[in-house]
């Protein structure tokens, strides 16, 4: 089993200095600063390894890979509302954020192929882009089918797809892709990799710090929720990376590009999926699900899960 | 003189200011980065993973522009959510005109 | 109904708002990063070597809830430091009763 | 006791403050990047090209001084812009008096 | 013809992100940091070179070709003026930008010829320090001519000049050119280097993401201003460049400083001289200087001028 | 003698901006980040190098420059007080800022080691972050002792101790010493070193330029107070180097660790010590503290007392 990564520590740093309340700060700025980063950096990797792809062939893989993980809420929603007991609406709202995915938990991942050396398929950057969609829109219908009537409002369908489709991350994303993607064909990716990739692992460390101060300030929101929540959090994301395996296999990835879906599939979101949430599902309360996706899905993601999503995926590639 | 001091998310000021506009207020102030507690719960432009701003409008005008305007805006403020209040003052004329 | 402004120190600002809390306020709003000057002196919270930072809590309530919270207040005042007024307005009804 | 608000310029503040302390003001309060409207046309300090910032001053004190004040600061405010507005209000006792 | 660098592909993204009313925002201590960043990295990596050179040679050449810069806003006044109808007070503010410099199209003129591995001087970044005075004084006396008596108040000179003088840019530029010519001279550049110098591409990226973020707000402002003021923007750079390629050549620059010197003519200010302009002409309407200069001339001149530029002086010194 | 470095350049280009009224602003995000990061990055690099060591075997020798470095605001103390003639709280509070440490006067002079291409101890970072405590907690104690009665209120000692040990500098140095530890153990560190090593340097000269724009602004304060205060920022540093040179040569540091042992007792705290001592003694002027500590201590330390220092270490360990 891979060792623990130096850069994850930055989380628990984050989390100690939260529980000790020091006075450590990350500035709002730098904060937002460092994910407009991170955004740029992920798609401008994956657009210049994608320069070596013929496209035509690659985008219905990928948008296979996409479509099928809007699945992944049809699954939590019934958990949610039967097992967990929540609401409509909160049940709709958690299984959004579970079928959408987290760019931090990515690059977790795409820091353990490369300490691993391991190739993955380019594309994935462009996956992980547009797989923040369908999984927003099942999860407002669940919480909506039906609610509608009853709190007297309409879904402002309208609204919502404009947060989606125009959302910070997604627009970064697609536009590192393309720009990754022309520099790689011009062969001009010499100056910009100094920063968006050299730097990569540097500012995710910084940007890991803070998740785990903002992640200490979520524990207590969920431990008032109990017991279900935790396991929850902790147990659907391996079925869903069980999934993303099954899903990765089948479309003949490599190992690497098949653990990268899994952690796809398998991470959640708390940067997208509550501003979607806010608009469709204003009802739901946004401290359960970013509770559970911040503070228990997201660090057992990136010490747990990465790795055994990555012996997963060798498992299934019969590789040692 | 009355002032009037409307709090609301920040989501809403471009819908509010023209209002204002539209009811021939000539001067207003607006300030960002408001939290605060109202009958929505807890809203904290602090919180970087769900920002919810308010922003408080204060303007200063003539008794019957402030009668106006707040007519106008009586049926939205169900939409806006917020507060709303007047209170008396007195202009203390020296700079331009701007109510 | 009663509008009441306090300005203390950002780091009375928990206190403050279990105080309000406890007399049953239901709305309030709170600004950052005021600096002014007071018994204490200057405070400049942009002065990043000596960030001193004040918060303005404005809050609209009824009379009653108003003289309520001025009683509970009066004795924490001292430790507060800052400025506590209070003075009249009018609510202007549309948004949710949130005081 | 009176309450004191004005909005001017942010390159105004130190020529405001100034005035201030020359009329025995002993406590005030300075909120920071305000944008809106006036004579002037529309100022936003969060437009990077094009900061042009307001201040709000907000001061409590009591009515002698303000009237002097006022007096004091009424021939300035043709430069400053903004505006300033006097009101009603009532000092709540506990705080170090800083008035 | 060079093609199109996959820097300036940011600009690009950024006005889409603005035309689609996309969430996305850089942090204003971001857009600040960023610019600061550039302005020292420029001063720094000119002052580097400049090392190698007499300083004493040096000086008189680069002073004549700031003076002469001062003829730019001389030629936009009667246009703006005559031809376009604008105010006195608004054709001096906007031949003020004109004459003045853009730090971030030099950028991207130095890009240029770092990909394409071109020599140019490197006292450039001094010239481009000092070009922003002589253009934002003469602006000021066209606006003001005969102009004070109408107004009833005088032109604020001390203030201005303090502003002109002692403005951010100038202090950085001019303290980056020292420092880093302090730096080369001891031979002491090198730690310095990993930030100033391998990052610069990948910061202007960031920052042309902003521009273009920012180019897209204003464009609104210009469409109503009609359509001379696209054509003053998009001819008049072209002009300036032609004469600062012919002053280039005649002060026998390289072909890559000929090129940087007729981007500084061709580029136009919209920070340093809104500034300026503010104190000086408060009656002009910022909204059309900074309109032309960034919605129209700045893309013109990232896109089409520098490459365009770079060709005149290729042509000029005979070089294919 | 050494030259002196490019880097503190930057700090005097910020007190000419200060001084010539320039508008050059460095936003406060940056400032606070760019501590962030000098911060992590030096704890980072001390655990790296630590990972060489026996940590048992150095832990206590450590521990002893710690603990005598608690002997610093001793001997400031009694100078304050009865030849400065403060007050008991400024005397106390002074001595406290100038037992403690400035993390960027000890980044300069690793600049000029690694300049140098010198050895020091990797475990000089853990010193530095451990030092904070002692002398605050002694500057307390002298402030109080006595005090506590005539002000009526009693020190409150449980608030200062969690602001001294939770401080966000204390949090990052420690934090980033272990991290860096782990890195180095599991040879893990490459990705990590493009930013908090290659970058040090050039961060290092932005935050210099803000205290030198910090500096030239407290400069006014100190001018005030008149000569004492001068004399004793320039002469206290250099007496307490001297003891720092003899501790590190006793304990048998190498040069290079002397000279950084001496740093750390000659630099004074601008950051951790004026946030403690507003708790523990609030009645102290911090106008007082931070000029001498910054408009004074802090440039002589960085132009003239780090080059002094290491030829006190080589004069001491007989190198020439
Ligand atoms: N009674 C009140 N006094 C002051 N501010 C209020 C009051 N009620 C609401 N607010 C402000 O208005 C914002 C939105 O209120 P609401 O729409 O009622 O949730 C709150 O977050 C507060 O900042
Ligand atoms: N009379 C006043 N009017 C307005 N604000 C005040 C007044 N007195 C104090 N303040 C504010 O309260 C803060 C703390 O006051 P103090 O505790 O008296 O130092 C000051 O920095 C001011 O921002
Ligand atoms: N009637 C008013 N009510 C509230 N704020 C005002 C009013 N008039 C002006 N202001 C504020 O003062 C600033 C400067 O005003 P002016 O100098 O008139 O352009 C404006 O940008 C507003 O923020
Ligand atoms: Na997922
Ligand atoms: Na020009
Ligand atoms: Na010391």
């Amino acid at each position: 089993m891979a060792t623990i990564q130096p850069v994850v520590l930055f989380f628990i740093l984050g989390v100690l200095a939260g529980v000790i309340k020091s006075d450590l700060k990350i500035p709002e700025a730098l904060y937002k600063s460092l994910s407009i980063f991170l955004l740029i950096a992920i798609g401008f990797k994956g657009g210049v390894s994608m320069a070596k792809y013929d496209i035509m062939q690659v985008l219905p893989i990928a948008i296979s890979m996409v479509v099928l993980s809007a699945l992944v809420p049809l699954l939590a929603y019934p958990i949610l509302k039967y097992v967990g007991k929540f609401s409509k609406a909160d049940s709709g709202a958690i299984a959004a954020h579970y079928g959408s995915v987290s760019a931090v938990t990515f690059a977790v991942g795409l820091a353990l192929l490369h300490e691993l050396n391991q190739y993955y398929e380019g594309y994935m950057a462009l996956i992980m882009a547009l797989m923040e969609i369908p999984a927003l829109v099942t999860g407002t219908i669940l919480a909506r089918a039906g609610a509608a009537s009853a709190s007297g409002e309409k879904t402002p369908w309208g609204k919502l797809l404009h947060e989606i489709l125009t959302g910070t991350s997604l627009v970064l994303l697609i536009g590192g892709v393309f720009i990754g993607y022309y520099a790689g064909v011009t062969d001009n990716v010499a100056p910009l990799d100094k920063m968006y990739m050299d730097l990569f692992m540097g500012v995710l460390a910084l940007f890991l710090l803070e998740m785990g101060l903002l992640a200490s300030a979520r524990l207590s929101a969920v431990r008032e929720k109990g017991i279900f929540l935790i396991i929850f959090g902790v147990a659907f994301p391996v079925a869903a990376a069980v999934f993303g395996t099954y899903v990765g296999w089948w479309f003949e990835l490599s190992a690497g590009g098949t653990m990268l879906l899994a952690v796809l599939y398998a991470s959640c979101s708390y940067i997208a999926a509550p501003a979607a949430m806010r608009i469709a599902v204003p009802e739901a309360d946004p401290a359960l699900s970013i509770g559970a996706s911040l503070g228990i899905t997201f660090p057992f993601n990136i010490f747990l899960g990465v790795p055994l999503y990555w012996e997963m995926s060798k498992w299934i590639h019969n590789i040692t | 003189m009355k002032r009037i001091d409307i709090v609301v998310g920040a989501d809403k000021i471009d819908e509010l200011v023209d209002i204002l506009l539209e009811n021939k207020i000539r001067g207003y102030s607006i300030i960002r980065r408001i939290s605060g507690l109202g009958a929505r719960g807890h809203r904290t432009p602090e919180d970087v993973l769900n920002e919810e701003e308010n922003v408080l409008v204060f303007l200063v005008c003539e008794n019957d522009t402030a009668k106006a305007l707040v007519e106008s805006l009586q049926p939205k403020l169900k939409g806006f959510g917020g507060v709303c209040i007047v209170s008396d003052c007195l202009w203390v004329e020296g700079a331009a005109v701007s109510y």
